[in-house]
């Protein structure tokens, strides 16, 4: 009965549980991908379908939906855990517990961002994205929404206990996505225009690294709170 | 088995002081603002650009900076709350909150109707008033999660630690909306950022932002007695103070 | 005093509608603000009364059981 | 009394208060838990036992007081303590979407456990053959066992259930009073709360903390 779980086997089994179940789940995947679709479909019929025009709001109006495709996705991420009791077991485990929530949001990540980075390339043609801007929409996509995750699932946390979160959630941390989406759709302006694009995406990156770092005890402090 | 709440005298302490302070906080802050205003609006010369219209400026920058203390006021107490679980820090970050809302509140609609006769319109994307309505979001978002909490004691701990995730964000949400502005509108009038103010300007804005700082102090003062005696409602003295008058 | 008169005090060099505005809107926001806090801490203790007489009722109740 | 200091003391609580909605649950609780030491929490109806459990374990925090373990603030051997320890709460913490042999597995995983034999486990709570079913299929009974199943397979000291005899027939209750006893005789101890009497062990082994309902 020996006791020999490393960290990056704890990391791996927990990873591998919330892929496996969302796997079964398929729609938890689906679900936000395909809002993101619709968002981004509605806008051409709201704001006309002259190319020049939406050329010049694409890139706002895909991060915008890639934001609040997050945001819905990441309502369940400990919902779930929290209703049957799993997640009292996680933080009673002797793993540390800022490892685990890691965890957690890098098997949301895979399953609701990188689609949505998949998605967008073709989405970006339907809005007529400058052909010159596509290598910064996945840039900023890829370094970004990871970002949206992890600032994004403090707020879950804080609310997870809570039987009306929706409306509150989004009060929560639609202000702390501010900075991503104006980094983030400058990067891909400045790609239109030929122009470098590097700062932002360094600006983002050092983002990405600071919440990396922080947001996971953060996140950890806040379940505390909200199986109390 | 009552002895523990007898010898836990501090919130009836922590009562006990604010009462005390509260009528020199109030008095000083009324007459603070009642100087600082009816010199500002009577007595202070006419801007040479904005005529009287300047005028609102002892409101407005007043606000303005106040609203930034409150929310670093109530996230510090948060921080002590929460590090050094002293419940009183707790509640009086609990009684901030609402203040600080309405403050940055009266920043954002002072700041529109100075606007409307400056730029001709009454909102601008203009980097300090979108700072402080993301200000004003972050405000709303700590009183409504303090607000959905039963228990408040746990509602304080999860407030808290939004305050302090927000003040981590405030630099950053400053700096890229000020980036951001800088990129979209190169040259918009600056009011505020004038090369020379003149003293007869510059004292009565002196006074009404120490007076602000004042009143906020006080108003602070006066919730967080009724918060002390809401969250302490089973300790026999706030029982007695009820019983003398909840029967009237 | 800057200004001449009342009438021109009240006419704020033309801009009477915005200062005017600006200055009704804060000390109505805040106002309303300070009247809520006080009003608060009697709504509190009035809670705590009610509270303090369910409590006795209780008592009795399950004294006479 | 006498008896006890001459154990161990594994877990003890000074000067426990705990408040909830403005309402005294408890408070200046004290005790003492030694090795071998089976100790039911009862009392009515929102007395405050889950509670009591819950800041044990030290996933609520109490409004004043506090936990040792050795000696120690939980607070601040988090780890080590949470290493020691094995609570199963009200809720299973047993997931649907897997089946019972994926929940096991996980579940002593993530406490740290490797190289044991999920179905040999199973196979001791009267789930064999049951290995992949979805939980979400399986009876009441059989997902609380599910649950309980990690308590054979576990070399934690301190047990911490909370209703653990829920949806538990009565050879299955019989048989966790047995690994109770086996466990409190292994120098470890239990803690629970259960409103079913129990057959096997006695009132002369277990050892009660009552809780009453406070008015105030």
């Amino acid at each position: 009965m020996k006791k020999g779980i490393s960290y990056t086997q704890a990391f791996g089994t927990l990873l591998k549980r919330d892929l496996q179940i969302a796997v079964r789940h398929r729609g938890d995947i689906f679900n936000p991908l395909l809002f993101f679709v619709l968002v981004v479909t509605l806008f051409p019929l709201g704001i006309g379908p002259e190319p020049q025009v939406l050329t010049r709001v694409a890139p706002g109006i895909i991060w915008v939906a890639a934001l609040l495709a997050s945001m819905l996705s990441l309502e369940r991420l400990f919902k779930a855990d929290y209703v049957d009791g799993s997640l009292e077991q996680m933080l009673l485990s002797p793993q540390p517990l800022p490892l685990m929530v890691l965890a957690k949001v890098l098997a949301h990540w895979i399953l609701t961002g990188v689609p949505l980075i998949l998605v967008a390339p073709l989405l970006a043609v339907l809005l007529h994205l400058d052909t010159n801007s596509y290598g910064a929409l996945i840039a900023t996509l890829a370094l970004g929404t990871p970002v949206l995750s992890l600032l994004g699932a403090i707020g879950v946390a804080l609310t997870v206990g809570l039987r009306k979160g929706g409306v509150l959630l989004s009060l929560l941390i639609l202000p702390l996505y501010i900075p991503v989406l104006i980094f983030a759709t400058s990067a891909i302006d400045a790609a239109g225009m030929n122009l470098p694009y590097d700062g932002q995406l360094a600006i983002i990156g050092a983002m990405l690294i600071g919440s990396l770092t922080l947001a996971p005890f953060a996140i950890g402090a806040s379940l505390r709170v909200s199986t109390n | 088995m009552w002895k523990w709440l007898h010898s836990y005298a501090d919130p009836e302490r922590a009562y006990k002081l604010s009462s005390t302070l509260l009528p020199w906080f109030a008095t000083l802050a009324i007459a603070f603002i009642g100087i600082g205003t009816i010199w500002g609006l009577g007595f202070a010369p006419t801007d040479y650009q904005q005529g009287d219209s300047y005028r609102i400026i002892f409101i407005h920058v007043p606000a303005a900076s106040m609203s930034m203390a409150a929310y670093m006021g109530m996230a510090t107490c948060s921080f002590i709350g929460l590090v050094w679980q002293i419940k009183s820090a707790d509640w009086a970050a609990a009684s901030i909150a609402p203040i600080g809302a309405v403050i940055t509140f009266i920043a954002l609609v002072t700041g529109a109707t100075w606007g409307k006769p400056m730029w001709g319109t009454w909102w601008v994307w203009d980097a300090r008033l979108t700072s402080e309505l993301v200000l004003l979001f972050l405000y709303l978002g700590v009183i409504s999660l303090y607000a959905s909490f039963e228990d408040k004691v746990l509602a304080a701990r999860a407030a808290g630690i939004l305050a302090i995730v927000g003040v981590i964000n405030i630099p950053i949400i400053k700096y890229s909306v000020d980036w951001w502005s800088s990129l979209h509108q190169p040259s918009t009038i600056r009011i505020t950022e004038k090369s020379t103010m003149s003293t007869d300007m510059l004292y009565p804005l002196l006074i009404n932002i120490f007076g602000f700082g004042l009143m906020i102090a006080a108003i602070t003062l006066v919730r967080f007695r009724s918060e002390i005696l809401a969250r302490n409602g089973m300790r026999p003295w706030v029982r007695e103070l009820a019983k003398a008058e909840g029967v009237k | 005093m800057q200004f001449d008169s009342i009438s021109e005090f009240f006419n704020m060099g033309g801009y009477a509608f915005y200062v005017w505005l600006a200055y009704g809107v804060t000390f109505f926001s805040l106002g309303t603000l300070v009247v809520m806090s006080v009003r608060q801490k009697r709504k509190v203790l009035v809670e705590i009364a009610k509270k303090i007489q369910r409590e006795e009722r209780l008592k009795e109740t399950r004294s006479t059981k | 009394m006498v008896e006890q200091s001459k154990a161990t003391t594994l877990v003890s609580a000074s000067n426990l208060t705990c408040i909830r909605e403005e309402r005294i649950l408890f408070d200046e609780l004290s005790f003492e838990i030694t090795e071998g030491e089976i100790v039911q929490i009862e009392g009515p109806n929102g007395a405050g036992k889950t509670s009591l459990l819950r800041i044990i374990a030290g996933l609520s925090r109490p409004y004043a007081g506090q936990i040792n373990f050795k000696g120690e603030d939980i607070n601040r051997c988090r780890d080590e303590y949470n290493d020691e320890l094995l609570y199963l709460g009200h809720l299973a913490g047993v997931k649907s979407e897997l089946t019972a042999e994926e929940n096991l597995n996980f579940n002593l995983r993530i406490s740290g456990y490797d190289g044991f034999d999920t179905r040999e486990i199973l196979a001791k709570v009267n789930l064999s053959g049951f290995e992949e079913a979805l939980a979400g299929h399986l009876s009441a009974g059989q997902h609380r066992r599910t649950a309980l199943a990690r308590l054979w397979h576990t070399n934690c000291k301190i047990w911490l259930l909370d209703e653990p005899f829920t949806a538990i027939d009565k050879k299955g209750v019989e048989e966790l009073e047995h690994l109770f006893l086996a466990h409190a005789q292994r120098g470890g101890c239990v803690i629970l709360t259960t409103h079913q009497d129990m057959s096997v062990i006695g009132d002369d082994i277990l050892r009660k903390i009552r809780l009453d309902y406070r008015f105030v």
